[in-house]
């Protein structure tokens, strides 16, 4: 609960402090207050705290709140200045932090409801800031098409809600799933659970229900991008794996299949998509999708707890590519806006940080060893092995092949000698954000164990 | 005596090496007597052995290092000295030794005479090793470094690729010989336990395993193969002739005296090994004497001097396989010897001439040299009385020995082997006449500067043609030993190595085959004599067209040729094609196309994502519906 | 522990290159190297003496997944260390004739390679062997990517993906063992007991796996394909590393992770790898007869080289597999020997076809000799390294399977063709145009080449120390198998 | 006779929501005009609600009842957002025809 | 059959030709009227349902409130006109097909439903008392966060919908 009004009054707060205008400050109070966040969550460790019937704050909700606690103050330093050359930043603060508030409840709820609604919490003020250039037609359409297709799966998960509810008469996680492992399965539970399913996966863009993901994370401003393919899909992902863990354990036969077809549906077809994208925001929103594959074959995996594999996976991932698209921002504003390879090309002669690090979180999430990715991948193969799903695994290392292919193009333009932008230098804040990145691709390879260890 | 038979090839390895690090700082004088002195002092300490060896015999054993060790695998470098290795030691550096005084004279005025002496001092070192060596594996050492060598020196000019060729081939040729060998040595191994000579040839050792005579046939052919290679045997004698591109010296030390004789060494000392199969044996009786039967009809129709001696070369030893086939195993060795003296003594006397001719080789550009360079007649004429087989030089025990093996086993080879002295006897004396009787058919400033060669060359051939004349009576056939009371001292010495093979026959027949034999001799001799001197007919130019026998033979049976059709394009072919079309379109190509599809399949896929709205839903739709029906129905 | 300095040394060399080597990259990067590989002899004395305690080092690592970072020291890895530490200074002394820029990264990201390979040598924990051999691959593709030559992004990625390709096969592989072992651990003795226990169908699988990664990064038919461009664009340095050191890396690990872990397996299909292996001893050297080129003469060569030594590891018999560790020795020497002869004709002459080389052996005899030599090695002539090795891999081979061992041997005509073709081509006949007015060797080329030579003819005459390194270890590794 | 309330059992009420969400859906897939597509959804919406208020009443449970409370809530909150999207797109592309909104693909 | 089953057929009817006419009038300003109609269809089905004041909640929010604000939008940026050109056949066809599926995979999942429902008391369901008691016992935490979900959808239409003064 603290944290709870913890951070939606930050969110109020924010909206004061535009009303009083001190936009220095404000950062640093977020940052602070997040970080409180995350003391109270640690704090709270183990007391699996039951909010008015509708939350649980167990072990699996404060992780998670942890990691996308750390993402985003990583993210609020890294957006620094999108917040502040924009002129209503409160505005910006506040959407944030509630969309936050819904990540919290995402990661917690225990009741249909609060899925609902923290789904919702989530994404609304993401479909505003998705619009946040509201001059640009592209950023426009992303917000429209984000919106449009994000309301069309909350139809779909409500009727599947209707429909649980229908067949099993109560909303309550336990509930359902104590009547659904007492009671022979009605069809239109089945119903239900699919259309849950595929609002779900909607959500963490898995295929085939992907496809408002690159046009809206190619549209967005490149900020927000990096919030949503970060903290939002963590969320998600938090809140898929949560749902099907504690509400559709006895349909796991039918629900595993469902998920081993999306999940090798999204590997071939993001990571083959992504080979031959040459706009490099759009083929690491493709990249994203693919990671949303591998996450996919962990939720598979649900039966043997891969509980800290989703979390360690997604903190990997999330780290690396929090990375990434901060460096593609730095570098698309230093070539007067350029977001395709060619942008790219001699960046080892203009600015050698962001190359090196920038290779980093590529190889990172090609998963190549000693980096990070390569440590997730693994656990996720080991779990697909281990649960007789060989052919995924399979899958999933072509995949990772071809995913190898696209990210190396990055790395090939930027090692190239020919460029034609001027050397530039780094502000210390960008620096400390990609640094802290390049240690976190480092140092989750080498302990490992510290995360998966949590849950 | 360990220590002297360690130092027998130590000696010319520090030369090789004196030579070989200080080259340019060392004056050719000294180059010069280093080389020598090293083949010297190992010929000095052979002598010193076989001394006080023949007075009692036992095999010395004397291991020098643990070479290879692996599991139950162990060669160690060792040497075995028994009489067998014991005369190749002998005829190695003597006849080493003179070999090396003359190309003092001979190379003088060559600036690689360094490099020369070097590479002759490291063939001595390794061809000592060969006969040295106390199990396959130190013997395939020498095997193959005296083929470094020969290829080193056919190539010893090696601006002129032509030479280059010859080399390679030579080493080619004795690689595929080798490969033979080195089977042979796995068979031997993996049913035997073991490589050592010691071991191996106890006696009952071999026939203590029980191993299918089969296996042993192919062990034996196998090694033979080897055999074929070295002393270039049908198939794999090509390489011989065309040895002839390096010095003079070179082809009399190695390709006549020593290296070529390995492939008889070789036999002779698994003699045991070749007894228990008498299959292989006749199989090397064939091909021995086809060898000797083609060498000796191509000899007949060459023009230069030098191939000549080449062919006779090959004709030479294929009569000691044939010998070795029939089980006559000293009198191959016997033959060995002689042919070593007096074969080394015509190249070199062929090389004296190429000297004074200014390197002109073709004999019709010779003739009446008799008068310019007279001991080098002389001695040629002993050596090439000795080859044609005439009493009483060195030739004629040795060739008699085998043609009364054969006369006693084998009618047909006896037949064939006849011949072969008689075709021998023709085409020795041909060349004779052709070189030194007759007028001078060069060009005149080759005329008058003919000269007789310096003493460094003369007197090597001089101390030859001495032991070509008396090497024969160490192997006094034994009929004929019985009664004048002579003993063959040869076959005595070489008993307890190679056995008692040789077929006692009745004086009579004995007699009247030497007389048959020298008789008829006589009288190629006197066709020759009739043709060459009388009619001084002189060999037609290239130029005019041969027909039919006479074409082909003089072609030398257009076996290269039948090589490079058959063996060499074909594999330069398919290689090409491997390279060409397996490797890079086939194999790689299939690489490549992988990568392609994934790209085409993107290309076409991206147009799933049309960027509008309406077919998202209807996407999300459709496949919500997929999901369903999978469950539903 | 010492195993451990053996990893970290080269490490943190590589560190101080990148860190502080602008200035003296030379220098310091040749100390580096010598230092790494007196500890290596160092280290090499210790264990002949033999106080196990001192190599093993066995540290709990990611408790959750039963991965430890347990590394030791056996005579095998430790002969391939030897090999390691004996070739980096020659392989960085022959770059001294080179003026890369930024020639401190270049020696870091080798050092960084030398680290994970020995890293890789001496892992006892299947996890952290797979990390290493994948960590060796990243520094090799930067060290290509951005000192080679023509078109190198395609071709070095072509490399670097089907390596990968290959890897991962063998993740996956090692992944399945692990979880047959009852209690989900990587470490050696776990696996080895876990895969012994799987049925021979499994076993077969769990071989291909592996021998698919070793295969390709050998490599040897048909996956060979990335070879010889890799070779054609990477700068001699590094393909000198690649040829000399990495592939080992393949060879080891059929020794050290293949073998002992699925013996039934190789039992029933391991003549499938002994044929595919002779195959490409074949096809290799008959594609190296009409190679054109020296430097793709070399790669095919070496193709052919590991082939004979894919079959003879296969074999698995004491001699087989001696005359394996000896020839992996002998090539890594001969490979370095033969891209430095290439470096120094293609320097001077700025190319490296054959036809248009010659009569070199005219002006400069001393390199010439020394080229003949290593072309001796290469065609395995006795008292030179290649021999010992080449013999003993027939040999054994032929305790296996005569037909293979046979065919094989055809090794030793065919070499014999294509290196003296390329010699002759090169080396003999009379200079041309461009071989006319050659400069003869540097004092630094000349040394190299020395010790290249010297090792050759010294490890050819008396190779006993070098066997003896392995003999032991082997006979336990045997022990296991038949076992 | 629990299962029908006045006689209407309670599958005509799934069919007839399901029928109207189809319609909904169906909407979506195939209109262009903005404005008609949030309607769409609107429909979708009240399928949904009239399927809780239907289920609630033969369950006999007020919560789903609660729950379309929220669902209307959220549909308010939603069409609010959905049409301040829309203005935004107005103002720079001067038409609600969704066939503007084609620049981000493939 | 009861009053109230023609009631029903009536009412289900209406709905459903209204739903159509939404979908498929050219107009937005007929879809919006269509859609109120439906909305009261509905409505009708609340009352029947006898959840009587979710039916008035239903008619105040929709009716009142979100139509209110769509007509609002469609005069103001006048989308009243027709311009919608006819969508490609091929992509109805699928579309109709489509939902053809959907709807047959529904149906054929709710065979027996209603056996699957075990009904309690019907009494006060749907009272104001109980769902308010509802509403703030059990569902107070959901009311509350609703608050920020309110909170956040006016800051980011506002947010949207104001020119940008720079």
């Amino acid at each position: 609960m603290k944290e709870l009004l913890l951070i939606s009054g930050l969110g109020v707060l924010s909206l004061f402090a535009g009303l009083f205008n001190l936009r220095k400050g404000f950062l640093v109070l977020v940052i602070i207050g997040l970080a409180a966040n995350i003391g109270l969550s640690i704090a709270d460790w183990g007391s699996n705290e039951v909010v008015y019937g509708m939350m649980q704050l167990d072990n699996f909700a404060l992780s998670f709140n942890i990691v996308f606690s750390f993402l985003s103050i990583l993210w609020f330093i890294a957006a620094r200045e999108y917040f502040e050359l924009d002129n209503n930043f409160s505005d910006h603060y506040a959407l944030v932090l509630f969309s936050l508030c819904g990540g919290l409840v995402l990661v917690s709820f225990t009741n249909m409801v609060m899925l609902f609604l923290g789904i919702e919490i989530l994404s609304i003020p993401m479909f505003v800031l998705v619009g946040s250039h509201k001059t640009k037609l592209s950023s426009n359409e992303a917000a429209f098409k984000y919106f449009l297709l994000g309301a069309f799966a909350t139809a779909f998960l409500l009727f599947g809600i209707t429909l649980i509810y229908g067949s099993t008469g109560s909303f309550n996680n336990a509930a359902i799933a104590a009547y659904l492992s007492n009671h022979p399965l009605p069809p239109m539970a089945f119903v239900g659970m699919l259309m849950m399913m595929t609002a779900m996966a909607f959500k963490v863009s898995a295929a085939p229900f992907h496809f408002w993901a690159p046009d809206v994370y190619q549209g967005a401003p490149t900020t927000i991008t990096t919030f949503m393919a970060t903290v939002v899909k963590t969320v998600a992902f938090a809140a898929f794996f949560r749902l099907f863990k504690t509400t559709f354990v006895s349909m796991e036969q039918s629900y595993q299949i469902a998920f081993a077809i999306i999940a090798t549906f999204t590997l071939l077809i993001a990571n083959i998509t992504a080979s031959i994208q040459t706009n490099v925001k759009r083929m690491l929103a493709y990249s994203s999708i693919s990671h949303a594959g591998f996450m996919m074959i962990a939720l598979l995996c649900m039966r043997s707890h891969t509980e800290g594999t989703l979390l360690f996976y997604t903190l990997v991932y999330s780290i690396s590519s929090l990375g990434a698209f901060t460096i593609l921002d730095i570098v698309s504003k230093n070539t007067d806006g350029r977001e395709d390879l060619d942008g790219f090309k001699g960046l080892l002669r203009r600015n050698r940080t962001l190359a090196g690090i920038l290779a980093f979180a590529m190889l990172s999430m090609s998963g190549i060893p000693p980096l990070a990715g390569f440590m997730a991948k693994y656990m996720v193969f080991v779990a697909a092995v281990n649960n007789g799903y060989l052919w995924v695994a399979v899958v999933g290392i072509i995949a990772s092949l071809i995913a190898v292919y696209y990210y190396f193009k990055v790395i090939i333009a930027m090692f190239g000698n020919e460029s034609e932008y001027p050397a530039f230098k780094l502000n210390p804040v960008q620096t400390f954000v990609i640094f802290v990145t390049a240690i976190g691709m480092i140092a989750l390879s080498i302990f490992p164990g510290a995360i998966i260890g949590l849950i | 005596m360990e220590q002297l038979v360690k130092l027998i090839p130590l000696f010319p390895l520090i030369s090789f090496a004196i030579i070989g690090l200080l080259n340019r700082r060392l004056t050719k004088k000294h180059t010069a007597i280093f080389a020598c002195i090293g083949v010297l002092l190992s010929f000095v300490d052979s002598l010193l052995i076989f001394i006080s060896q023949s007075s009692f015999y036992h095999p010395v054993e004397v291991t020098i290092f643990d070479w290879i060790k692996a599991g139950n695998f162990d060669a160690s470098f060792a040497f075995l000295l028994d009489p067998l290795s014991s005369i190749f030691l002998l005829v190695i550096t003597g006849v080493g030794f003179l070999i090396h005084i003359f190309s003092v004279g001979y190379m003088k005025d060559d600036d690689g005479f360094r490099r020369f002496f070097a590479y002759l001092n490291l063939f001595i070192f390794f061809m000592l090793v060969l006969v040295l060596g106390n199990n396959f594996v130190v013997m395939f050492i020498g095997w193959e470094g005296v083929g470094f060598c020969s290829f080193m020196l056919i190539g010893f000019w090696f601006k002129d690729q032509a030479n280059n060729d010859a080399a390679k081939k030579a080493f080619v040729i004795n690689r595929i010989g080798d490969l033979g060998f080195l089977i042979a040595m796995c068979l031997v191994f993996y049913h035997f336990g073991t490589l050592n000579y010691t071991t191996l040839f106890k006696p009952g050792f071999l026939s203590g395993f029980s191993i299918p005579t089969s296996t042993l046939t192919i062990i034996t052919v196998c090694l033979f193969v080897g055999a074929m290679g070295k002393s270039a045997q049908i198939p794999l004698y090509t390489w011989l002739p065309d040895a002839m591109a390096g010095p003079t010296p070179v082809s009399a030390l190695i390709h006549a005296a020593t290296m070529v004789t390995a492939g008889i060494y070789m036999v002779a000392r698994t003699n045991i090994m070749f007894n228990m199969t008498p299959a292989s044996l006749e199989f090397v009786a064939i091909i021995g004497a086809a060898t000797a039967l083609l060498g000796a009809s191509i000899g007949m129709f060459q023009n230069d001097i030098k191939k000549v001696l080449a062919y006779s070369t090959v004709s030479q030893l294929g009569l000691m396989f044939l010998a070795l086939g029939l089980g006559a195993y000293t009198a191959a060795v016997f033959h060995v010897v002689t042919h070593a003296f007096f074969k080394a003594l015509l190249f070199l006397g062929s090389g004296s001439v190429i000297h004074s001719m200014s390197g002109e080789q073709d004999i019709r550009k010779m003739g009446g040299l008799k008068k310019h360079m007279p001991i080098t007649y002389f001695t040629f004429l002993v050596g090439t009385v000795a080859i044609a087989g005439i009493p009483p030089l060195a030739g004629f025990f040795s060739k008699d020995q085998i043609l009364a093996e054969a006369f006693a086993k084998n009618q047909v080879l006896f037949v064939i082997g006849m011949l072969v002295s008689l075709m021998t006897a023709f085409y020795m004396f041909r060349l004779l006449y052709l070189t030194f009787h007759g007028r001078f058919r060069g060009t005149h400033d080759q005329e008058h500067h003919l000269h007789e060669s310096p003493a460094t060359m003369t007197v090597p051939l001089v101390i030859l043609s001495v032991f070509a004349v008396i090497a024969g009576f160490i192997g006094f056939p034994h009929a004929l030993g019985h009664k004048l009371g002579i003993e063959n001292w040869f076959d005595h010495y070489l008993q307890p190595v190679l056995g008692s093979t040789t077929s006692h026959m009745s004086l009579q027949t004995e007699l009247t085959l030497m007389g048959v034999t020298t008789v008829l001799i006589f009288i190629v001799v006197g066709i020759a004599r009739y043709i060459y001197l009388t009619k001084n007919r002189v060999p037609e130019e290239d130029k005019v067209a041969k027909t039919g026998l006479k074409k082909f033979i003089y072609n030398k049976f257009y076996v290269d040729e039948f090589y490079a059709a058959v063996i060499t394009r074909p594999i330069d072919k398919m290689s090409e094609f491997l390279r060409s079309i397996i490797d890079h379109r086939v194999i790689d190509g299939l690489v490549r196309t992988i990568g392609k599809t994934t790209v085409k399949g993107g290309q076409t896929l991206k147009y799933i994502q049309s960027g509008n709205i309406n077919g998202y839903a209807i996407a999300f739709v459709v496949a919500l519906i997929l999901f369903l029906s999978i469950f539903i129905f | 522990m010492l195993t451990l300095l053996l990893i970290l040394i080269p490490l943190i060399s590589s560190i101080l290159l990148f860190g502080f080597g602008k200035k003296a990259a030379r220098p310091m990067a040749i100390a580096f190297s010598l230092i790494e590989l007196i500890t290596a002899l160092i280290v090499l004395q210790l264990l002949k003496t033999g106080q196990a305690g001192l190599f093993e080092l066995n540290l709990p690592w990611i408790n959750g997944l039963g991965i430890r970072f347990h590394i030791g020291l056996d005579g095998i890895s430790m002969l391939m260390i030897l090999l390691t530490t004996l070739l980096m200074p020659l392989i960085v002394y022959a770059s001294f004739n080179k003026n890369y820029n930024n020639f401190h990264t270049l020696y870091a990201f080798m050092f960084l390679m030398q680290s994970s390979i020995i890293g890789s040598f001496a892992a006892m924990d299947g996890f952290l062997f797979y990390l290493f051999w994948e960590i060796a691959l990243i520094p090799i593709y930067f060290i290509c990517l951005m000192w080679g030559g023509e078109n190198r992004q395609r071709i070095t990625f072509k490399f670097f993906l089907y390596t990968l390709f290959g890897s991962l096969f063998m993740l996956l592989a090692l992944i399945y063992v692990y979880l047959h072992t009852p209690d989900r651990s990587f470490d050696i003795q776990a696996l080895y007991k876990a895969g012994r226990a799987l049925s021979v169908v499994e076993q077969g699988f769990i071989m291909s796996g592996l021998f698919l990664a070793f295969a390709i990064k050998m490599p040897i038919f048909p996956f060979h394909t990335w070879q010889p461009e890799t070779y054609n664009v990477a700068p001699t340095p590094g393909v000198m590393m690649l040829g000399g050191i990495m592939s080992k890396m393949a060879t080891y690990g059929m020794i050290r992770w293949v073998l002992p872990m699925v013996p039934q397996g190789i039992a029933e299909y391991g003549h499938i790898l002994i044929v595919i292996s002779v195959i490409s001893i074949l096809y290799a050297s008959f594609i190296s007869i009409v190679q054109k080129d020296f430097k793709y003469l070399i790669a095919y060569s070496s193709i052919a080289h590991m082939g004979l030594i894919a079959a003879g590891i296969v074999a698995s018999n004491s001699q087989s597999l001696q005359g394996s560790l000896m020839e992996m020795l002998s090539h890594g020497i001969n490979t370095v020997g033969l891209f430095f002869v290439y470096d120094i004709i293609f320097n001077r002459t700025g190319t490296s076809e054959m036809k248009k080389l010659g009569g070199i052996r005219g002006i400069d005899s001393g390199f010439a000799f020394m080229f003949f030599i290593i072309v001796l090695s290469v065609v395995a002539l006795p008292f030179t390294n290649g021999f010992v090795g080449e013999f003993l891999l027939i040999l054994g081979l032929f305790q296996n399977s005569p037909i293979a061992a046979s065919f094989a041997g055809l090794s030793i005509v065919l070499g014999v063709v294509y290196m003296f073709r390329s010699f002759q081509a090169m080396m003999l006949g009379e200079t041309n145009a461009i071989t006319g007015h050659l400069a003869k060797l540097t004092r630094q080329e000349k040394i190299t080449l020395y010790i290249i030579v010297i090792l050759i003819i010294s490890m050819g005459v008396y190779p006993k120390p070098i066997l003896d390194i392995t003999e032991s270890s082997i006979q336990t590794l045997l022990v296991g198998i038949n076992k | 006779m629990m299962q029908s309330i006045s006689g209407i059992p309670l599958n005509y009420y799934i069919y007839l929501s399901a029928a109207m969400f189809c319609i909904g859906a169906l909407g979506v897939m195939i209109r262009r005009n903005a404005i008609i597509l949030f309607m769409c959804i609107e429909l979708m919406l009240n399928a949904v609600n009239l399927l809780m208020v239907a289920f609630s009443q033969y369950l006999g449970d007020n919560n789903a009842q609660v729950f379309v409370f929220f669902i209307m809530a959220v549909a308010a909150a939603e069409v609010a957002v959905g049409l301040a999207i829309l203005i935004m797109i107005y103002r720079n592309a001067n038409t609600s025809d969704t066939e503007v909104l084609n620049q981000l693909k493939w | 059959m009861s009053i109230s089953q023609y009631v029903f057929w009536f009412l289900s009817f209406v709905a459903l030709i209204c739903a159509l006419m939404v979908v498929f009038s050219k107009n937005p300003v007929y879809s919006v009227l269509y859609l109120i109609l439906t909305f009261f269809a509905i409505a009708g089905h609340y009352v029947l349902l006898n959840a009587q004041f979710l039916a008035a909640v239903h008619i105040i929010v929709y009716a009142g409130a979100i139509m209110v604000l769509f007509l609002y939008v469609i005069m103001m940026l006048n989308l009243n006109k027709e311009t919608e050109p006819v969508k490609k056949p091929t992509i109805k066809f699928i579309s109709v097909i489509a939902i053809g599926m959907l709807m047959l995979t529904l149906t054929a999942s709710f065979k027996g439903a209603e056996t699957t429902l075990s009904a309690g008391s019907t009494a006060g369901i749907g009272t104001v008392e109980a769902l308010g008691k509802a509403l703030f016992n059990e569902f107070l935490l959901p009311f509350e966060v609703s608050s920020i979900l309110f909170l956040s959808a006016m800051v980011g239409s506002v947010y949207l919908s104001k020119k940008n003064l720079q």
